[in-house]
């Protein structure tokens, strides 16, 4: 970890953040479910990111927001609410409207040693600026041999579910993964949300960061002062014998719902919160594998080449003898995002998650 | 001031040329390069064409606010930018509209219910494309530009283009906002149409905000000078005055159909109320511009202008005014019969030829589906969203 | 099969396109092994490209080619010469060098009826397209339930192997493939090079046609007038008994070579030429499977989400029982491409096949 | 004429003003906006920077022939245009190159042995960006002025703009070529710069050709107009009169780091050779243009004046080749001394931070690559390339 801390002194430091080798397979603390510390108090996921940013600003002047509308309006989720009134309009920039503008100067930014975070408004809007994600933001501490530093977090808001018009449901979090030079993560609770914003702006590397925008409004407790997990840690939040099913970001929750619901029938089911798409936490994952011996997992994005596909590939490569069906995957089809009215038959839901879950069991 | 706005930048709001015909309060003036012949039939046919189209327009507002459609954009204030410019086109010509373009929908025939569909969720657009010479909303901002100036191109290997012949010479109109200037992609059309001479005009409306951005945040300079950097004439135009509106459209589609090549028209209007229904502009705007604007009103004006004249009296407008209330009442019966689709459409026309994966995926997806229809296989799970 | 023949009449219509079930999994013949009829000649893979795209020029009026360098020049692989002196210059256009433009006036052109084979010059620039490649033309034909045609072929010379500086030796296609609305096919020899453009031209889809740079100036046999299989075949090039491997593009003639090699120690590869990425044929490679047992699969490309990654998890769905190994995959490290002198390295080879094999023979 | 050039384009080599203090004859002329006093040890010294860049470049192409390198990009023709610009810089300015920008590299201290390991294959770049304020050679055309952009936000975020210090008022400068102007990102760059004021400097190195693409093919207009369309100021230079070439940017530079913003200047000027050592010109255009601009070699007119004027002799001359000689010598003794990169190189870098699949990849790959090495781990297969 070589982030140097440039806030003002006195700010408890995080935490050692990329690490997902070692991480919290032990009994793990469902959400939220840490000891609570004296500064606990319940928020949505969106109020937490907000929390989160504003702290990160308040630690180091060179953080900036940047993006459509994050200014005066405070970004159409209102996330960032309020910080260009508290740390005006140099530091949370209202940017023209063009993608590849936004993080082409983040980049240019983040030369000058900034650490910019841009807000793409929706997750249909990012592929304008995908060169500039890919081939240049990606790319350049490797080409410079590791002379430069990149300190670039994009949020962005993404996923089903709130009914809206075309691009604005979508989840492109597999084109990043695949491209070497990204981190790329996303939160499912407050208390994540709160941690993870954080951590990702303290990273030198690129994140890409996406936020559940349909769980925005879902309450949780958050401890500011507790310490987080490292930022590519998988967390086990519900034990179970008979079957492993990882998710990250929306998924959580519906996975967890699905856990609940089977119980009574006599089902049970572990819940991985994976947290990180990039890098994946496998070895969290393959320890739980090795006790459930079956494994579906669970995403919204197009299952065709998405992170399922990958994860079924390394977990049955790690537990070949141990594995008693093959990974399944509940995701996306390979179809653009439906009109809002088929949403609920497109998206995975707890149901979809059960008949996976039944059908790893049938094997 | 902030480091942002540091520096000697001339002011947008410079005076600067713009093409009015009809002022605000209802005055016929002359423009020297956009002679105007006024024609009683047509302005009274413009006339019912705007407020028809703001009275479903504030239906569909009602509609979204009682849930019938999940979000809505509201064109209020721009109805004359587009009934003026739609009412200049020819049939052959072809339109790439952003989705904001509800009263150029209605000059092209797309019924305002299908429209509709798109912002209720039952579909993606609705309307075939091709039956209309209107291509689908694009959502993505400005990316319907390049497509814009591709077609024109296509106009050009076709040969219609330049023959004199009026049915048979073709233009290509692409509407946008102020805040799509901004876009690669806007400025990549300007390039190719510019360096292939393509038939297109760029009708960009100023409406003077992306969301809560103020238009000073995408351009230091009006508009309409984009084009000079690329070698092409731009324009600006009164947008809330359809007279002028209608004349500098038609001059620039004429002047593409001629062979001439492009032309930047912005059309000087206001976004009068908010962005779409999920958004709140009193965050960001003062209330004393929108009070300004409504000065302005595109409606007023030719109302204005057509009592004065004598052209029409209080018995047409009550006679416009009832057939928008009767068309209002349709558009809200039938937006509310639309049906939803049925859950397997979402795997037709991924592809046109057949697609092993698709074809497999809504197989499992209909097996699946049934199972919960089928009391005899359902599940025991808790909720059975899909049945 | 919809495509209307807008040619002139006699020339032979092509055979269904796009069935990949029931593909020929028989008895395949080996590259170019066909019964050679009179009019075949031997040329470069560039040069078959070159005499497909003619022909179908010469077929259908409303083909067009455009791109950077595609006319005067002929492309910077010459895959386009000679073709703006016979079709003139507005059937090969010389464009500016915009890739969004590109692809964004050529979905404009196919709207009006014209059928672009738009060209990006080399995979690393294909990404400033990326909106108009997965927003736009993926994503048309389904926001306008069917009414409109997007007939639009997007030639890309791609993948490693040439020496080349940064941004001139990717493997993209895992980015298109993980889009639904997208057609990724790739040739591995000159007579599938042949077919497989017309084809592409031919699809009412569109169509990522992702060419073997590096093969460029391989030789074989093409017979202009023989029958092709489904563009979205796979073909079964070499039998084999022990393991299937499984390439596409560049890495075909790889792994026949690692098969060539491997027999004098007698171990028996069956190799797999996909032919397309999306979709794939899984049929003839389940087929294939089911026989061997075991499965490799080869990509250049990154390995991390990648095409592999989806045949292992689907492969593994399909033949749990018969598997006696996991699939392994052999492709691109999560690393950008590295400078061209670790190419060697980076590049899966007839070694790295080999090992692969030897680990699942090994299971 | 064919469709594509139709209408009534304007011609773009219209007559327009164009900044010029040498004529390719060697008269030293006056512009009345860019007023030049003559220091002889300056031309002497541009003399030489123009001499050895030069010759530098034919000796990376002599090395590119033999096989030392994969590939060259040749700067012949414009090493007027980038000595005269880079020369106009402060230290603390910073520079974004494209790939072609080896003269600008020499005034920024980054040795030109260095300059050919992305070249060599052996890296992606070689030097440390922050020590000679000149990023990476950028690749992907245009990609590079938005980061030039934002890096100006930085600058004036730093309060490094206006403050009237020398040494801390600071520019950026973004190189491209004619063909990078048709590119989304960079126009975006001049909306960015242009909204923000941004203290950059848009160097533009017309050279006529996009590979084998002619300038008509990207702007219908002389370039340096683009800029009015954005609303800052453009400046076409003559680009092989190195006087004329410092003269223009170092105002530019000046204005920026005054705080008034950005400008684009369009260096008129010629690539003599082949786009890269890839490329045939002969296939796309006529040796007459080539020998037309021969005749305004940036160094002949140089040469001429500094003798004429008594300024320079042959003695100065001579030394100046045998310097370059000398040095192109030096060039290619540590160029095939350039040692490849270890393998495992490769695996360095991806990121900051640690990363369990880089680490779990180089591990796996260490352990393959050791078991070519060790014979008694050797497998059987017939090649192994890797040991
Ligand atoms: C590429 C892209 N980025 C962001 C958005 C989100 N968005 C929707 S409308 C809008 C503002 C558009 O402003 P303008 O172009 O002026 O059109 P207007 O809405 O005012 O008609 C934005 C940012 C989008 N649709 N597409
Ligand atoms: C985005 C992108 N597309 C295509 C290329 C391939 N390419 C390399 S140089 C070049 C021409 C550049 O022309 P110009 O900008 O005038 O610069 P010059 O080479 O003349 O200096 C092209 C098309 C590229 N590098 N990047
Ligand atoms: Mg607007
Ligand atoms: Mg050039």
């Amino acid at each position: 970890m070589t982030t140097e801390s440039r806030g003002p002194a006195g700010h408890v430091p995080l935490r050692p953040l990329s690490h997902a080798t070692g991480a919290a397979t032990a009994p793990a603390p469902a959400p939220n479910g840490h000891h609570a510390g004296p500064g606990t108090t319940t928020m949505t996921i969106a109020r937490a990111i907000n929390s989160g940013l504003r702290r990160a600003m308040d630690e180091d002047s060179k953080v900036l927001v940047m993006g459509e509308d994050v200014g005066r309006l405070g970004g159409v989720f209102r996330v960032t609410d309020g910080l260009q009134k508290d740390f005006g309009e140099d530091r949370v920039i209202d940017t023209p409207l063009a993608e590849s503008g936004i993080i082409g100067t983040a980049i240019g930014l983040a030369l000058r040693g900034y650490r910019p975070v841009c807000e793409i408004q929706f997750d249909g809007f990012i592929y304008p600026a995908y060169d500039q994600i890919v081939s240049q933001l990606a790319k350049m501490v490797f080409r410079s041999a590791g002379t430069v530093r990149l300190p670039v977090v994009i949020r962005v808001p993404f996923g089903g579910g709130i009914g809206a018009v075309e691009h604005h449901s979508e989840s492109p979090e597999g084109y990043f993964a695949h491209t070497a030079g990204l981190r790329v993560v996303s939160c499912s609770t407050p208390q994540d949300a709160y941690w993870m914003i954080r951590q990702a702006v303290h990273s030198d590397d690129p994140v890409l960061f996406f936020e559940p925008k349909r769980r925005y409004w879902e309450k949780g407790e958050v401890d500011p002062d507790a310490t987080p997990p490292p930022l590519h840690s998988a967390r086990v939040l519900r034990t179970g014998e008979q079957i492993t099913v990882a998710a990250y970001g929306p998924m959580v929750r519906t996975v967890l719902d699905a856990a609940a619901a089977a119980e009574p029938d006599g089902t049970s089911i572990e819940v991985v919160d994976l947290r990180s798409v990039s890098p994946l936490d496998l070895d969290t994952l393959e320890e739980s594998v090795r006790r459930t011996r079956r494994l579906v997992v669970v995403h919204e994005a197009p299952m065709f080449l998405g992170a399922g596909a990958e994860i079924a590939a390394r977990i049955t490569e790690r537990c070949f003898y141990h594995l008693e069906a093959p990974v399944l995957r509940v995701g996306g089809f390979h179809t653009p995002y439906p009109p809002s009215r088929l949403e609920e038959e497109y998206l995975p839901d707890l149901d979809r998650v059960l008949d996976a879950v039944d059908r790893a069991l049938a094997f | 001031m902030t480091l942002a706005t540091a520096g000697s930048l001339p002011a947008i709001a410079d005076p600067c040329p713009i093409v009015q015909l009809l002022t605000p309060e209802g005055q016929r003036v002359d423009h020297p390069d956009y002679p105007f012949d006024v024609d009683a039939d047509q302005l009274r046919s413009w006339y019912r064409d705007l407020v028809l189209v703001r009275r479903v327009d504030a239906e569909a507002t009602a509609l979204q606010r009682q849930g019938e459609l999940g979000i809505w954009a509201s064109l209020l204030g721009q109805e004359a930018a587009q009934i003026g410019s739609a009412r200049a086109l020819a049939p052959q010509d072809y339109v790439f509209p952003t989705y904001r373009e509800h009263g150029v929908a209605w000059c092209r025939d797309v019924d305002p219910v299908t429209l509709l569909g798109l912002f209720r969720g039952v579909n993606l657009g609705g309307w075939d494309p091709t039956e209309h010479n209107f291509h689908l909303y694009t959502i993505v901002i400005g990316a319907q530009t390049l497509h814009a100036a591709g077609y024109a191109m296509g106009v050009q290997r076709d040969g219609a283009v330049g023959t004199g012949d009026p049915d048979r010479d073709t233009a290509v109109i692409a509407y946008f906002g102020d805040g799509a200037t901004a876009q690669g992609d806007v400025n990549e059309a300007f390039v190719f149409a510019s360096v292939f001479n393509a038939p297109v005009v760029f009708f960009c409306q100023n409406n003077h905000w992306a969301i809560s951005v103020p238009n000073e945040r995408q351009t230091r300079i009006p508009l309409y000078r984009r084009a000079s950097g690329f070698g092409f004439p731009g324009v600006r135009v009164d947008g809330n005055d359809v007279l002028a509106v209608n004349a500098v459209t038609r001059a620039a589609l004429d002047r593409a159909r001629r062979g001439e090549g492009p032309t930047f028209i912005e059309a000087f209007t206001y976004r009068m109320g908010a962005h779409t229904t999920s958004d709140d502009p009193t965050r960001y705007r003062i209330a004393a511009e929108v009070e300004e604007w409504k000065l302005k009103d595109p409606i007023a004006r030719l109302k204005v202008y057509l009592a004065r004249s004598g052209m029409a009296g209080e018995e047409f407008f009550a006679r416009i005014d009832a057939e928008a209330d009767e068309l209002a009442a349709r558009v809200r019966r039938e937006c509310l019969a639309m049906p939803d689709p049925a859950p397997s459409a979402m795997f037709e026309h991924v592809y046109h030829e057949p697609h092993p994966l698709v074809d497999e995926e809504r197989a499992w997806f209909e097996t699946y589906h049934r199972s919960f229809a089928d009391p005899a296989t359902t599940t025991a799970h808790a909720e059975g969203s899909l049945s």
